[in-house]
């Protein structure tokens, strides 16, 4: 679960890494109620999951108060942002990259810094490699003095310099491991003309399989790109909706990112990726209520080959989703794996052909989209 | 031969007495798994299938020899089993818990290798050779994909892999050993850490991978094949092709970040490489045919 | 360090292992003080470093105040003791062992636990050793729920048993990292009627090269035999006083272990043992101050073969001690190592006869010592 | 052959730039050691005997190949800076610290254990192949010990180390490689795990161990000998014969609890197993040339 700025800011607080003075708005009142507390220039930052705010007008430093008020509007009223957050400005002499992350071959953190921050660092790693300096850390045995030496003087640090860096790395790691980041991220960390450090950005992914030990974190609507995706988050179905006109009901991440590349192949165009595979074999019924709310599908395709996930259990799904919401748009099957005869049998009863071969049934749900078919 | 397990090896089951555990304990025995004990805590004495259960597998290792674990445990408490069957000596390990906590996987993994373990998952279906052993959730009675015969399986999906096995026994082959690595984004064993094994079983000709965006398992493979350390033919297909980019399609492996683990950098490598990359499943049992004749 | 039982007690009380109500008292006024608060009959325990307290009348249950008060005053008054411990009595149900210490083999930390406590368990080790369970922990992969369950299952505990046996397992290994201990040790572990655990006597021993970052422990006279001993100690020179009468004033452990035993082939009887190599080699002066302070002490023998511990710095300062002290007692000589030539003229030039063959020094040393030579 | 080091190991030095670290660089140069570069955080640039100096292990090995690790760092200090040395793949490393914190000595020798190093020390003087390489603070100039020769040395001691090699040069030997593994509670390096490097030296005709009352170092040669690893002859003098039971005589190491590391049970052990055990240091030459006549 990727973090907004103000959450993984104060996950940076409880863990040592100064951050600027800042307010969490949510209305225009809260911000004219919060920034006479701030000194000018300050900072208005949309709290939306998006990379690359700056450039998107989503931050802007604020000269004044009417400034801020006009433009904290603006982003609340045009720019359909829920929350701002109003920030000190960091008058700083530097910036700096910082960030851990993991490396599954070898099994260690990672931790990435740069003397240049405040860019593009997957932009940097393709062009100027050698400016990355990296640093693997085994988390049984912990962040030590001689990862911290080899990223300050890699960074060209030392001195006072170095010792405050050490202190933001020491507590940078240490968040990592309390809030089971997958990323954690500092960009720009300014430098001051003080030798101090301050967080300008935060970023903060926490692992999803560790977020029933990571509490008070809930979804929202902005970490998704659509109502119906955020429903389909709270129902525990993953599911996204793009342009296209045909809606893939499938089981098993890997099959149905595969139809999705054979419908693209096909010539056709994905309504939406519904995965409901795993534990969630049992709820076609939920499945194609979400298929259904797509109003630009043509066809629902559903295609699974399941282990655990029986077939029968899956057609028997179906028919009670058919029964119960009569979908008005065809629906083409490919279900196989356990008890395939009798999901067969089953898919026969609902007046539907059962399928078995997956290109086949790409090409069917593509040409009825097409209208080649019906 | 089987790379991973066959019926000389001595399973114990940690987990056993749970709904998925019995079952599929069941199923590994009727397949011909040689299953000597179960490990619930707090349920010794019992016995699931005709097997015995032990509190701990140190004190069922009193009773009975084991050399590879199967492990029906959740998310949650699967370091812990890990590590408990790792200090009791046990070197070949399966776990099928999909959730397990990423840095857990880390350490996981991390003490894995310091031992010379292979632990195999998670977030998978198990391993299978056709005919001889199970160990996980196969559905081995599905004949039309775990038909016994010469070419390996690595799959990182559990979905696809019944996809693109069909294609292979389609064709007219059979499985020697099917092993799914898992959909976690730290698979626990890698591809390339599984190549050795396969170049060394005389009974397999070939090797199919099912991989797919995200990570870079499929390079790894790759770099095998350019060193000469894994020298059969292979053919891998590779989901997620057409995937939009930054979006996360369902397994945690699958996420594009930067110019890394895209599809087109994989596909590049492997056929570099010398391997055969299908663009469709059914592409699959053609290739295999093309490079072995 | 060995700790006395009160430092264990609080550390024990630190970690949260439960341990009984107790005072610490260093005289009978302290006592008569503090025993109004015990209800009877209550506990008291000499603090000393000895083993075997029990037997040795060391440690008594009394039934009323009079009994306190006399017991106390024979402790402080005949038995020579500094410290007393008052201590709630414990009622309890069973008896456990628990403890965790080193494996060097291993490179693990190692917890021994026996349903059998109050025992010797070294005793029960050589004659039962079924009866003792053993776990190995990885340092940096730290205590897990499998060694907690091997350990609880293997002494038969389970249900509430385990569960409060497992924190005070858990609590103990925390002390034991916490501490730096080379042993920890709960002996007995008492279990309650009501299924809780209270630590009945606490061992713990803190490596001796973690002292500097264990503050707030001091070595006393209590931890050792004699004065001079405690005097040697803290003069930081490795000291132990015996009850022969040959002085060994060495450089390096093996070498000085390995004298001791050469003396006792030959007949001879050791005065003391002294050890003064490492950074030591320069303190000849502190060195013979000490041995001359042992008054049975007939011959003081001088061997060292040394690397770093040059013999012409040796010898020169042998000649400062001499020339200080003016001992009345014979010198014996054997310093050999780096610059020996050297360091034979200065010791010729003492008057005495630098002997290079440790075995002939030894014999001679015994000859003195017998009165066979002078 | 020297088994742990000769001319053509490249040894980079941590804690170069100190009095001590100076000083016996200077003398492991002088030996024939091939010292490649020094390193002290802070003062890269600086020479220490004409080896340049690093700010970090990392750094060095830009510009120069290093396959050994000398330490002359501060105990507290030691942990970090043997961790340094094997993440940077450094696979030989000696310490000469005394004083390392015991718990720092488990976690130093499990990871060097789990990467396959070998960490030698601490509380030692080094290893020593006269006439070849030093690495430590040995005095190879007192030449009645540290003569070139075919008798293996290993040593619980520095002291006794002198002392009991000098009996062997005293009998017409000489050393091939002597290895100091260290007074200290936990050595980093057993006995029995440099054994097999004797056992396959070719010019290394026999083994002396030197040892003491404490532990199981000696009763473990015994094992490797019992069980046919070690074949060759091999004497042992082990001091604290008469030592009294409890006290501790200086080393960490040479404390006797109940039973175990009695010098009884390792004079009995070495004995049963084939060797010979020496009760004074001047009876070692002599069953040397027992053995080997």
């Amino acid at each position: 679960m990727k973090l907004f700025e103000y959450q993984a800011k104060e996950a940076f607080r409880q863990c040592g890494i100064p951050v600027p003075q800042s307010v969490l708005a949510c209305s225009p009142g809260e911000v004219s109620g919060a920034i006479g507390d701030f000194s000018m220039p300050c900072v208005i930052k949309a709290q939306v999951l998006q990379g690359g705010r700056g450039k998107a007008g989503l931050v802007r430093v604020v000269r004044n108060e009417k400034d801020a008020l006009e433009y904290a509007r603006t982003l609340f009223e045009e720019r359909g942002v829920r929350r701002i957050l109003l920030e000190d400005a960091v008058d700083f002499a530097g910036e700096l990259y910082l960030a851990v992350t993991v490396d599954p071959a070898r099994a260690k953190a990672t931790i990435l810094a740069c003397a240049e921050g405040g860019v593009d660092i997957e932009e940097l790693a393709a062009t100027a490699p050698e400016k990355i300096v990296t640093q693997h850390v085994d988390l049984d045995r912990g962040l030590s003095g001689h990862h911290m030496r080899n990223i300050a003087f890699g960074l060209g640090l030392n001195g006072e310099k170095a010792k405050a860096f050490n202190k933001v790395l020491s507590a940078l790691y240490q968040a990592f491991r309390k809030f089971d980041a997958e990323l954690i991220e500092i960009n720009p960390l300014f430098l001051t003309g003080e030798d101090t450090f301050v967080a300008g950005d935060g970023k903060l992914v926490i692992d999803d399989n560790s977020m029933s030990r990571q509490p008070g974190y809930e979804i929202t609507r902005d970490h998704y790109d659509h109502d119906v995706e955020y429903e389909a988050a709270l129902a525990g179905i993953p599911y996204l909706q793009f342009d296209g006109d045909i809606s893939l009901m499938c089981a098993g991440a890997g099959l149905t990112t595969t139809v999705f590349d054979l419908i693209n192949y096909a010539g056709g165009s994905v309504a939406n990726y519904l995965e409901f595979g795993g534990p969630n074999y049992t709820r076609a019924v939920d499945a194609m209520e979400l298929c259904l709310r797509n109003e630009k599908a043509k066809v629902i395709l559903i295609v699974t080959f399941g282990t655990v996930a029986r077939a029968d259990v899956i057609a028997r799904g179906l028919a009670d989703a058919v029964a119960r919401f009569r979908p008005s748009i065809p629906i083409v099957t490919c279900i196989r794996g356990t008890n395939e005869e009798e999901a067969f049998q089953i898919i026969r009863d609902l007046g539907l052909t059962p399928l078995s071969e997956t290109e086949e049934a790409v090409q069917r749900a593509v040409d009825i989209a097409a209208g080649r078919v019906s | 031969m089987s790379i991973f397990i066959d019926r000389s090896n001595k399973v114990l089951v940690q987990g056993a007495t749970g709904k998925e555990g019995s079952y599929w304990t069941k199923h590994m025995q009727d397949m011909g798994t040689n299953v000597v004990f179960g490990v619930t805590p707090g349920k010794e004495g019992q016995r699931v299938e005709g097997i015995p259960i032990y509190h701990t597998i140190r004190r069922g290792l009193q009773d009975h020899d084991a050399d590879t674990a199967m492990l029906f445990v959740p998310p949650a408490f699967t370091k812990d089993a890990i590590f408990e069957a790792l200090d009791a000596g046990i070197r070949k390990i399966v776990t099928i818990a999909d959730g397990i906590p990423l840095h857990e996987l880390l350490q996981i993994r991390s003490a894995a290798r310091s031992c010379g373990a292979m632990v195999v998952g998670g977030n998978t279906s198990g391993v299978i050779s056709p005919g001889k052993a199970m160990m996980g959730v196969l559905p081995y009675w599905i004949e039309r994909v775990y038909k016994p015969g010469r070419i390996g399986v690595m799959t990182r999906s559990g979905s696809l892999t019944n996809e693109v096995t069909a294609e292979v026994v389609k064709a007219g082959y059979g499985v020697s050993t099917l092993m799914g690595v898992g959909g976690d984004s730290v698979p626990l064993t890698r591809f390339a850490e599984i190549l050795p094994l396969y170049q060394a079983d005389p009974e397999t000709d070939a090797v199919v991978i099912i991989g797919e965006l995200g990570g870079t398992m499929e390079e790894e493979v790759a770099e095998a094949m350019e060193s000469g350390a894994f020298t059969k033919p292979l053919v891998a297909f590779i989901g997620g092709r057409t995937a939009p980019r930054g979006k996360r399609m369902g397994h945690a492996g699958a996420i594009v970040t930067g110019s890394k683990g895209t599809v087109e950098a994989k596909v590049d490598a492997l056929t570099i490489a010398g391997g055969l990359v299908a663009r469709k499943p059914s592409m699959v049992g053609p290739m295999l045919h093309e490079l072995m004749t």
